[in-house]
């Protein structure tokens, strides 16, 4: 595996040689809220810590059509997903997210759309120098410098780029900017070391996980679960801002005889999420959403896959709008153990 | 929801009317592919027996479940239709009907878009028609009772009709005596009848029939309810006489420091009246009622040294202090009678009405001829100078009628023949007078009109066709400036006298009853029936009905004739005892309602309360609709933020798939 | 664009007034632009004003809405609730950024058979002048 | 504010056999958050707040608690909510009770008079955001930041929210018990949020909403914390008949918020909640503002100031504007 550095000055050649549609964090409002495509006037990435919404769109997005069919007829055609895509600038987290949630959509059936999408991209990371205010990557099995589920990992170095190669698929995309690059010495790779340590070091958030999963079950009617959901509004916020959040909604459009049928994303933390035709809610209150945002998060998932489903990158915390914390609920989870 | 929709889809030629305009075939053909679209048939009148034949056997033998008929407004057939699909047992509100006449086939004139345009309607039906319900109607008693507001000889020949069949009659009349205009009237064309003699017996047959109460002098200030249930408040303005008392001797009005002195209304002005007065002689009820705005009493609160009325009144009858009466009954149904204003001859003020005493219109004539009017039948006019006999009479036909430059385009349908009779009667009266009418068409058209025209032209009646452009002043006479458009002959036509043939119009206070009832105007400014063939009596509202001329002008022939019209149809819900409640009305899911009362606010029938229901165990308030109040009109679901309470027919679960059906580019 | 467009515009009308004033421009073969399908609701008050949005997003490129005048409303006040809720909605499309032309309200009485045909020739020639609206309409987006 | 004396008020009312809970502000778990809390007994009255970070409209709390159905025999707790309110908030609080969304009786309205409270990106852009929990206070005209034993002084101008420059009842309307004295309002300044946008023509206009709503995520938080969005079955989320599709795309996107907007038309108090909680920052506020204004100058209408009025949308004026109609 290589490790090559890329001038800041180059960076429009370089994303302008990559075979595939480049996505990167797109500035809207002042803040890099999204992924986008690349319009061709950007000169470099901007300033971001992570974006709002996170890239898990790009693989999963929010509305995917499965079908398209005509009433009274059998056929149906599904859409050709065929684009190959680069994700320059994802963050560790949101690329780990990618590679827990691809164990979901492997398990029991294939979901050829989801596995279609992750096969046509690559995606070419960004580490952490300065990860946020409430990342707590590192107490979920990650790090600002994690390379899990990467195809590239880019280290900012002031003026420049590394670039290493994780994957064969990264390897192939490098060689497509091979003149753009040079070999990185290993003073930069002792430099590296650093802002990884020191990015680790800024992280100040944690979460003790040793127990919740195996303990969760057992806080089922726990007091807990009413006092931190009192003050939650039911949006979804949390979940389609979380990287690992993946529950989508299956529903049918029609015009005239024409129809299609797609999936949408969903959130546990709607009432209607758990709805019965017959009008009866298994989760009948904001109490047992939240409880089942951390159960699944935090025990189902390991559960499952041995994995937790959450990878620290404070979204569902920075952007609730009444201050749900999940690393508070946590604690008081641990506590109540 | 029931089975599967079948529909049957039906497209209508009606002759050529809508096939000239719309392939009915390829409409027919672009249907068949419609969802849920079983068979799709083209006819040529749908409406006709073989035409509704035809759906009836599709119904029983395609299994069809929901009828669309392709043809004229909804307004002419739907309930024809609604019928046939009823009899071969399906609900009736399972048929839409698709416009593709009166808002297609005739407002368009290119095929390729009318057909083009018919496709869209029946595709919007089509994605109604499955996602209509079966809606069942309710019924209710009926009030056995009719109000009557205007008591002339429509007024007064409806009441008379219903209350001989039995039912009771509330006959308000705004002036102190029943009679209206026909009590005006000298005599009537073209049969020259006394009008006092034939219109006098049928007022004290009013005043004397068990089942009419008749209340004069009086008002309808509130109608609430509906068909069969109309709840009602008349105002009895106070007379400042006892009417139980008073005798009609009349002594009051002699005694009156007033008398002689007050305009009368009934003598259009041209004689004088007191303050305490009864308006005409036969006028019923026979009692006197003192006119507050001149008593000098009730205007300065002194008369004299006492008033005089009171003095001479030997019954006791005059009460100051008497107050209005408001009097509230139910009734099942309503005939509006208000009858109508003549035009203002000011409003021309070419002819000089306002200036010349000698110009006068033929209401005034009435009078004037009448041998009870203010000259006791003498033909005298001031001529500005001096009252004189006329010799030379001229009468414009068409003043205030036919004639945009006033806003009345329509024909008044009454002056030619009053014209013509007035004419007769002068002739009458002064044998070598010369008359002449200048008129633009004379129209003749009723059962011995033609005839009597004939006759009074044989009566030296001159008939000039031209329409005067100005009358003026030359020394004693009075000059009207005509074109005889026969002869393209200019013409100065000195006279003694001019009478205006003024027409027709709409009551100037009609918008109370407007109000009132929710009757609207049709482009003339008169009351508009639901059909002006078909339903000539009818209103949109149901159980009000029109008769005489507050609908539009008429003869008394035909006044009389739509009278027993409205009273015939009146008495249906009557008669019957039950009204059938609009199955097409608003329902709550009150699963869904949050008991904001939006709907309750906006109701205009105070249909709809809330309620509190026990919603698994928690107590709320939600909507509840009175079906027999309410009427459909949906106003409480489009502003109900959780689309929680509906009109049945018109739910947005039906409305949206039309949107889409019209919106969409296939 | 294109010179040869022809708006789609949904009306909502409401039974008693304009739709009997348009069945009355039909009686007396007053013709004009087909360009306009009717949708027949008992009263302007029953039109939600979700309903135009809807009609733009299905297709329509224009939206009329029309009822009884003031004071004449069969059900007394419908209309006076469908003028104001309308006149705000209007309000909210057009800062939205939907061409105001897009949108109209008219009162048309059962008897002006003319005034219907001078409404709907108003209403299509202004859908005319704003275009084709692609907005948001549902089928621009890719299935 | 004394926070003695809403300490002591709190503990007076939810010490009362009749009150379930008062709903209040309290730190947040980091940085410049504050938390709504839900206050059972006397003791937890002691984290109770009032400051310039106390943005949260807590009204919409009364709306949002769930019915699910009852064992059978056991009774409904209908105990009275107690919950604090500023300015803004309380307007929400009459604009339910013309909608009898709750019953007077139900609630103990605690009035917080309110000098102005902060944007916390605004806030945050300025004075970054540490992960201990900070205290900002009222100071005069303008706020001091407290971090760490020192006192910053914030400018007021630099930090208040949009909703408080534009702000006209800072005083609650509605309330049981105030605490503390009024404050004066102050001279709002021009709406140019929205003012900018009507100055645009229609084309830019559209322009620019639609950047906007292409960028919706459809998460709902702008329904869920708006006071006034408390219908239990929303119609947007209804599939029977769908007015909006659930695919998230500009047309189902723009659809929602034109329907959002136009429910809130003659309701929204601004309040400025559905704008601080956009997670992809959508300007909400200035729709709902423009219709609010569009209500007051042409109609002469406010909603969320008399609890007895009517109902904007369910009342109307014999004389309202109808220049728009043809």
């Amino acid at each position: 595996m290589s490790a090559m550095l890329l001038n800041k000055d180059k960076w429009p050649e370089f994303v302008g040689k990559l075979s595939g549609k480049v996505w990167v964090p797109k500035v809207e409002e002042g803040e890099a809220i999204r992924f986008g495509p690349l319009s061709g006037e950007e000169s470099k990435l901007p300033e971001y810590c992570n974006t709002r919404v996170p890239p898990k769109e790009i693989v999963f997005p929010e509305t995917e059509t499965l079908y398209c069919f005509q009433a009274d007829e059998h056929e149906m055609t599904a859409p050709e997903i065929d684009e190959r895509k680069i994700i320059i600038g994802i963050r560790p987290c949101d690329a780990r997210a990618m590679k827990i949630v691809e164990k979901l959509f492997r398990w029991d059936v294939d979901d050829p759309y989801y596995l279609k999408h992750r096969e046509l991209v690559t995606l070419v990371g960004l580490a952490c120098n300065a990860p946020g205010l409430n990342c707590f990557c590192t107490s979920v099995g990650g790090g600002p410098a994690s390379t899990e589920g990467l195809d590239i990992i880019m280290f900012d170095l002031e003026d420049r780029y590394l670039l290493e190669t994780i994957t064969e698929k990264g390897e192939a995309l490098l060689k497509e900017v091979e003149g753009l690059l040079e070999e990185a010495g290993q003073d930069v790779l002792a430099q590296k070391e650093k802002l990884i340590e020191a990015a680790e070091n800024k992280i100040s958030r944690s979460v003790d996980t040793e127990g919740i999963a195996e303990g969760l079950p057992g806080l089922w009617e726990d007091p807990l679960w009413k006092r931190v959901s009192a003050s939650c509004l039911g949006c979804g916020t949390c979940t389609y801002l979380c990287p690992t959040c993946h529950c989508f909604d299956i529903q049918d459009e029609t015009e005239g005889f024409e129809a299609r049928r797609y999936r949408t994303w969903d959130s546990c933390m709607f009432e209607e999420y758990t709805r019965h035709a017959s009008g009866h809610n298994p989760r009948p209150t904001r109490r047992e959403r939240t409880r089942n945002r951390i159960n699944h998060k935090y025990s189902y998932y390991v559960d499952k896959f041995d994995l937790i489903a959450c990878v620290g990158c404070g979204r569902c915390i920075n952007y609730c709008p009444v201050n749900i914390d999940i690393v508070e609920i946590l604690r008081q989870v641990k506590e109540a153990l | 929801m029931t089975d599967k929709p079948r529909i049957g889809l039906y497209v209508c030629h009606c002759g050529i009317n809508i096939s000239a305009t719309v392939d009915v075939d390829a409409v027919a053909k672009y249907a068949q592919n419609l969802p849920n679209v079983h068979v799709a048939r083209t006819y040529s009148y749908m409406c006709s027996e073989p035409g509704q034949a035809l759906i009836k056997k599709d119904i029983r033998e395609q299994g069809l479940n929901r009828v669309i008929v392709a043809s004229c407004s909804p307004r002419m057939h739907e309930k024809t239709f609604r019928k046939a699909v009823q009899e071969e047992g399906l609900n009736p509100y399972f048929l839409e009907i698709a416009n593709i006449r009166e808002q297609c086939s005739w407002v368009h004139e290119d095929m390729t878009e009318g057909t083009a345009k018919a496709k869209k309607l029946v595709a919007s039906a089509v994605a109604k028609v499955r996602l209509l319900e079966p809606l069942e109607s309710t019924e209710v008693d009926a009030e056995p009772a009719a109000l009557i507001i205007g008591a002339g000889i429509a007024g007064i020949q409806a009441a008379l009709d219903i209350a001989d069949a039995g039912f009771k009659v509330y006959l308000v009349e705004k002036s102190p005596s029943i009679g209206g205009r026909m009590a005006q009237l000298d005599k009537t064309f073209p049969t020259l009848d006394c009008s006092a003699c034939i219109l006098t017996p049928k007022m004290v047959d009013c005043a004397s029939h068990p089942n009419i109460e008749l209340l004069t002098y009086a008002k309808v200030e509130e109608v609430d309810g509906f068909v069969g249930n109309f709840t009602i408040k008349v105002r009895k303005k106070a007379r400042y006489v006892d009417v139980d008392k008073c005798t009609g001797c009349g002594e009051c009005a002699k005694a009156c420091r007033l008398a002689n002195r007050i305009t009368s209304e009934f003598d259009e002005g041209m004689g004088k009246r007191s303050a305490i007065y009864m308006p005409f002689p036969q006028a019923v009820p026979a009692k006197y009622t003192i006119d507050p705005e001149n008593c000098l009493m009730l205007t300065r609160g002194k008369c004299g040294k006492g008033p005089k009325c009171e003095e001479a009144c030997q019954a006791g009858a005059i009460n100051f202090e008497q107050q209005d009466e408001i009097v509230e009954f139910k009734v099942g149904a309503i005939i509006v009678a208000t009858g109508f204003d003549t035009f203002d001859a000011s409003r021309k003020p070419e002819y000089g009405y306002s200036n010349y005493p000698n110009v006068i219109t033929g209401m005034e004539m009435e009078r004037l001829v009448s041998s009870s009017g203010p000259t006791g039948g003498d033909i005298k006019v001031f001529n500005g100078e001096e009252e004189i006999v006329p010799k030379e009479i001229a009468f414009i036909k068409c003043v205030g009628s036919r004639d945009a430059s006033v806003g009345n385009e329509y024909c008044s349908r009454v002056c030619c023949m009053y014209t013509a009779k007035q004419a007769h009667l002068l002739r009458e009266k002064i044998p070598d007078a010369k008359i002449r009418v200048y008129y633009i068409d004379v129209r003749a058209f009723g059962k011995g009109y033609e005839e009597f025209y004939d006759r009074v032209r044989r009566e030296n009646v001159r008939y000039i066709r031209g329409n005067p452009s100005e009358i003026f002043k030359r020394g004693k006479k009075l000059v009207v400036k005509v074109e005889d458009t026969l002869t393209a002959t200019p013409l100065e036509d000195e006279v003694d006298m001019v009478v205006l043939a003024v027409g027709l119009e709409p009551r100037a206070d009609m918008r109370e009853v407007m109000d009132l009832l929710r009757l609207s105007q049709s482009g003339d400014k008169f009351f508009m029936e639901a059909h002006p063939k078909l339903r000539p009596v009818d209103t949109a509202t149901d159980g009000v009905f029109l008769a005489g001329c507050c609908q539009g002008p008429k003869d008394i022939p035909d006044t009389v004739a739509q009278a027993k019209g409205a009273a015939a149809s009146a008495m249906v819900p009557l008669a019957s005892g039950k009204v059938t409640i609009n199955a097409q009305v608003a329902t709550v899911n009150e699963a869904t309602c949050r008991g904001c009362g939006y709907c309750v606010s906006v109701c205009p029938y105070s249909a709809i309360e809330l309620v509190t229901v026990n919603r698994f165990g928690h107590e709320l308030e939600v909507a509840r609709v009175n079906e027999a109040l309410c009427k459909g009109c949906g106003s409480c679901s489009s502003v109900c933020l959780s689309d929680s309470i509906q009109p049945k027919s018109f739910r947005d679960r039906q409305i949206l798939p039309q949107i889409a059906a019209l919106g969409g580019t296939r | 664009m294109s010179e040869d467009f022809e708006p789609n515009i949904v009306a909502f009308l409401c039974n008693w007034c304009s739709y009997a004033g348009a069945d009355l421009a039909g009686t007396s073969r007053i013709h004009y632009p087909a360009n306009i399908k009717v949708i027949r609701v008992m009263c302007s008050g029953r039109v939600n004003p979700l309903y135009v949005m809807n009609a733009l997003q299905q297709g329509a490129d224009g939206v009329l809405v029309s009822g009884c005048h003031p004071g004449d409303c069969h059900y007394m006040e419908g209309n006076y609730y469908a003028r104001r809720r309308l006149g705000i909605f209007k309000d909210l499309l057009e800062f939205v950024g939907v061409d105001p032309r897009r949108f109209h309200m008219s009162w048309v009485s059962a008897s002006e058979g003319h005034k219907w045909k001078e409404v709907v020739e108003k209403t299509v020639e202004d859908v005319r002048a704003a275009g084709p609206f692609e907005g948001f309409r549902r089928r621009q987006i890719d299935w | 504010m004394d926070l003695e004396q809403l300490r002591k008020t709190a503990a007076e009312v939810v010490a009362k056999d009749d009150v379930k809970y008062l709903i209040g502000w309290k730190k947040g778990t980091y940085g410049y958050r504050v938390s709504p809390v839900f206050i059972e007994n006397e003791a937890d009255t002691e984290d109770l707040i009032f400051s310039p970070l106390c943005t949260a409209n807590l009204v919409t709390y009364l709306t949002l608690v769930e019915k699910p159905p009852l064992p059978r025999g056991q009774k409904p707790d209908t105990r009275k909510v107690a919950l604090m309110v500023k300015g803004c908030d309380s307007r929400a609080v009459a604009q339910i009770l013309v909608e009898k969304g709750i019953e007077r009786e139900q609630i103990i309205v605690i009035g917080c008079p309110c000098p102005g409270v902060i944007d916390v990106n605004l806030l945050v852009a300025k004075y970054p955001e540490v992960a201990e929990n900070t205290e900002l206070k009222w100071s005069g005209e303008d706020f001091v930041l407290i971090r760490g034993g020192e006192e910053i002084p914030v400018k007021r101008e630099e930090v208040l929210a949009e909703k408080c420059r534009l702000c006209r009842y800072p005083n609650p309307v509605v309330s049981d018990i105030m605490i503390g004295e009024p404050v004066k309002p102050w001279q709002t300044e021009e709406d140019t949020g929205v003012s900018e946008l009507e100055g645009k023509n229609v084309a830019e206009r559209w322009e620019y909403w639609e950047e906007q709503f292409a960028r919706c995520i459809r998460c709902y938080s702008c329904r869920n914390v708006c006071p006034l969005c408390y219908c239990e079955d929303c119609i947007l989320d209804r599939l029977n008949p769908t007015w909006i599709n659930r695919a998230v795309n500009f047309s189902e996107n723009t659809a929602f918020h034109i329907a959002r907007a136009f429910h809130l038309a003659g309701r929204c108090v601004e309040c400025g909640e559905c704008e601080r909680v956009c997670p992809v920052k959508i300007p909400l506020g200035r729709l709902n503002r423009k219709l609010a204004r569009e209500v007051r100058d042409n109609y002469g209408f406010e909603p969320g100031l008399d609890p007895d009025g009517k109902p904007f949308q369910a009342s109307y004026k014999p004389d309202d504007p109808e220049d728009f109609i043809l």
